[in-house]
């Protein structure tokens, strides 16, 4: 497997698993590139994230990811919460393989989100102590009207299946 | 505690036979075949009796079999051989929604290069239907290509049907059988094919080696140009050592199919209902008759395939998942799609593939643990839960 | 008696490190490189220790090579891939006429659909001229194509000034060193292509297995579509065996260069010494400087060569003919009358190819038999005696 | 060596080596397509093959064909020595490999040659006891204006480097 052993820990050991049913806020996205989802349950006392807990439908990376960002975040303000990256998660995991990396997005945005949610909901955006989801769809940009690779942003193929410069498989019907 | 390996699709381990068969050779002889002198006449020999072998597994004439580096090699020079050979007669193609990628990704190459393609759409089985070919045949159209058996499904196809179709409208037909060959019994001349590609990794002979049956007659151009070795229709310095596992794989498994065949048929009944019965909300994927005899496919609800793979792998079971996550391409199998599944479900399958080494207390293994791994996981699982609370 | 072989250009007798890495290979591994699993993982380690040693003999990232089936996938693929992912852009591919038959063969196959090629002419010793090259270009021109060492003369190509013409006109730059590569150092940094083939049984590896060279960023479609093996350039389940063999042969290759080159050089100039002494009228072919150093190719005048090396094995010599008569097509050597040679004195050409395994004493035979040998057959030549009467 | 051990033993033994003085007939072809060529001189005695002797510049089948059939004319009448086929002097070789077939046409034609030659002699057509040449160049005829395959007479196409239809090389720039 060509996962750390950080990774494996988490996946097989995941901490923070669950729902807090009286939530105060709930992040939830879905990668349409895979099919994977991830929800984050968020419970805030003055201002510090005092319970996160996760539900993923993903892979191993997708778990271990749930599993370490929720942990990070257990007690930190939200400001903190907030600046926690996608990368943060891959480096605290000890690295995650080139086509997972995308895996990390889904963790941190979802925590994001549900911090927003919080906020919404203080904000009287949204209906406080409701489980109610404000989802994000999670759709990776286009090229704008062309036709690029996403990896070395090259014009690519309409028909093409990787990028003819830097070699990268294209994902699906890549945007175009 | 011994491995218990129920994925032969990806990688079979030797035979025995298979291997000292290519120790031998490796030992022993490394002239070229095409060297007409006493270097090259031991590896000459070696060839052709590989050949036969081949051509005995799928009752051809050796000269028939050409070799290959595998079976993507096989369908590619199928496809394209037969593509420029007949450009002057038309430049349409018909195939299936659910072949596989070296067929599929070859057509799209020929798109490029101003072929059409219709890709018909299978049943929920899987199964293609040849009324449908026959619609789909038009005064332009030179190929048909149909798979023999699906990889992901095991769903087994109406080839000799179809053939027969693509016979009457004097269509070249290929029909891509490296899931099938070495496993169940694979007959050019009762399929009636012009072209079947089939590859020694699927039944115990090395990975990277396969052949191209082509029929006497059929119009194909080489794939590989240059030089005159396999009857100037296959270039390149053969990989000898390759092809002498390959022969020695399709007399094996010519040899032992009457034996292997109804006891692993009887593991994988075994397997279908000990999961069907422990797992509820499973769905069974593939046609419950015409299927591969080695290969269950089904899919979990609520859970990703990669993260249940590796959860058995940690009690020492190895089975392949078609979740996208573990694709390395990240897209949902398009078989499992094109049978109708929706992504969400699609991310669920395992594809178990079962060999002549699987025996009755590793199925057994794998119906103990796998209902308490998914449970674990559908209990971390999004939908699994708004599901139930909906 | 043992054997004399001289026809290291057909095949190599596998190097005992290769026999070694490939049997162990052979017995212990079976998984596939692309399966995430405990089974998949020493395939996957295996795939890659090859690579990075094939990408130390010729100095690239290991990134950059992709394991083929052989010297003529190899060809084939970067002609080819080329061909199609530049199609937009133009057509034209320039070459030279004295190139393998897998590069004039595949670029035969590209005209058939409407690309179109220029093969330069070579000078007597087989030299192409940059500057002829660099005349040849359009601004349709999408693709060069030299060959670093011609395989039946030898001569070895300016390749480095034709790939700095290539570079400025930013022309895809292809060179076939199949015959080259582990025999002489070969640095891609140095020469400056973008693409480069080699095959693993021209340096004491396996037949069938190769690599094709792929500069970063070079813009090549693949030859085999399917799944995403090789960093998605070249799809197909590995011939892993062979790969390990060519990882291998690769490593044995750079280590023992700096031993063998010299040594085997030595015995080349006794051979071509003795043979020029003893047999009058012979010519010798290829560049007398620029040539590989362990190729030996005379045309003897008068006599064919099927006939003289039939003679030869009897006297326990294997060496190599380029006459008509033996190459199984007919043909005369397009290599040999694009240096000017007639047909009758293409047809008297010997190709002497020596090895690690070549001894003094070996070549010390061939020089006290051959010239008797030749005497006899030029006696039974009716040119011969034309020549001698007229 | 794909050759069988008579065609062995006539390469490595030949009969019949050399030129006749005073030939009665001298025949000379040679075969375009891989650049070989045979003489056979003749001398004849109350129309028999009183003695046959070749030279030959080609491969070992040319060589053992050459021994083969200036063996198998040597006593016989011009008549019977003109029945002998190439078929006949393969099948008294123990056959040849199928790409060796056209040698035996090679010695086939020379005997034929040497004796047209003779008769042309004695019915005054070309000059007697001179060792001048009657060439007969020896051409494959062309499929007639169209391309075709010269094993199964399949339509080729045009750059065909062997027939799609029975899989055999095209010879040379095969005819069209
Ligand atoms: C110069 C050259 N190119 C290409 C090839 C083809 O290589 P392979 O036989 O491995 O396909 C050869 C083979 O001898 C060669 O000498
Ligand atoms: C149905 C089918 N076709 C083609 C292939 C490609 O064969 P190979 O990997 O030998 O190139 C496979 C491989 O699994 C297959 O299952
Ligand atoms: S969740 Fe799909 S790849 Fe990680
Ligand atoms: S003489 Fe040329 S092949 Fe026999």
């Amino acid at each position: 497997m060509a996962y750390s052993p950080i990774v494996m820990d988490h996946f097989k050991n995941p901490r923070n698993v669950g729902e807090i049913l009286d939530a105060d806020g709930l992040g939830e996205v879905g990668n349409p590139v895979c099919g994977d989802m991830m929800s984050v349950y968020i419970k805030v006392v003055d201002n510090r994230l005092e319970d996160v807990k996760f539900k993923t439908f993903g892979c191993g990376a997708a778990i271990a990811v749930s599993s370490m960002i929720t942990s990070m975040a257990k007690g930190k303000t939200l400001e903190e919460a907030l600046k926690i990256s996608n990368a943060d998660v891959a480096e605290a995991l000890g690295g995650l393989p080139p086509n997972k990396l995308h895996c990390s997005n889904l963790g941190a945005d979802a925590l994001h989100s549900a911090i927003k949610n919080y906020q919404d909901r203080k904000s009287g955006k949204v209906k406080p102590l409701s489980l109610e989801i404000d989802k994000e769809p999670h759709v990776k940009g286009t090229g704008g009207g062309k036709c690029y690779c996403p990896y070395c942003e090259t014009k690519v193929d309409d028909e093409a299946h990787f990028c003819m410069s830097c070699g990268q498989e294209l994902p699906h019907e890549h945007d175009h | 505690m011994p491995l218990i390996y129920l994925d032969h699709l990806s990688a079979t381990p030797l035979h025995p036979k298979v291997k000292e068969a290519m120790t031998q050779h490796l030992e022993t002889v490394f002239g070229n075949p095409s060297s007409d002198n006493q270097v090259g006449q031991p590896a000459a020999a070696a060839l052709e009796k590989a050949r036969a072998q081949v051509a005995a597994l799928i009752n051809a004439e050796p000269k028939e079999v050409v070799f290959t580096s595998g079976g993507t090699e096989a369908n590619n020079h199928a496809l394209k051989g037969v593509a420029i050979g007949l450009r002057e007669k038309g430049r349409h193609i018909i195939t299936s929604n659910i072949e596989h990628k070296s067929v599929l990704n070859s057509l799209r190459t020929l798109r490029l290069l101003d072929y059409r393609v219709s890709s018909l759409d299978v049943d929920q089985y899987g199964l293609v239907d040849p009324a449908a070919v026959e619609k789909a045949i038009t005064p332009e159209t030179i190929l048909i290509s149909v798979m023999l058996a699906n990889n992901e499904i095991g769903t087994i196809e109406p080839i000799a049907d179809i053939a027969q179709i693509a016979q009457k409208h004097k269509i070249v037909f290929h029909t891509d059988a490296v899931a099938a060959t070495g496993i169940i019994p694979v007959d050019v001349q009762k399929l009636g094919v012009n072209l079947l590609s089939l590859a020694a990794n699927q039944f115990y002979g090395p990975a990277g080696v396969g052949a191209l049956y082509i029929r006497k007659g059929t119009p194909i151009w080489p794939l590989l140009d240059g030089g005159l070795q396999e009857n100037k229709r296959r270039a390149g310095s053969e990989n000898l050592i390759g092809i002498v596992g390959l022969g020695a794989a399709a007399e094996a498994a010519a040899q032992e199919m009457p034996m292997n065949l109804p006891r692993i048929k009887a593991l994988k009944e075994r397997l279908a209902k000990g999961l069907i019965a422990g797992i509820p909300e499973i769905k069974v994927n593939g046609h419950p008759e015409q299927c591969l005899p080695h290969l269950f496919s089904a899919s979990v609800t609520y859970i990703e395939g990669e993260s249940l793979m590796m959860l058995l792998e940690d009690e020492g079971i190895i089975v392949n998942t078609r979740s996208a996550c573990a694709s390395g391409s990240l897209r949902a199998s398009h078989v499992l799609i094109g049978t109708g599944l929706d992504h969400a479900l699609a991310q669920g399958t395992l594809v178990f593939t079962l060999g002549r080494d699987t025996t009755e207390a590793g199925i057994d293994h794998v119906l103990a643990v796998m209902p308490g791994i998914v449970q674990t996981l559908r209990d971390m699982s999004p939908i699994y839960k708004k599901e139930h609370t909906a």
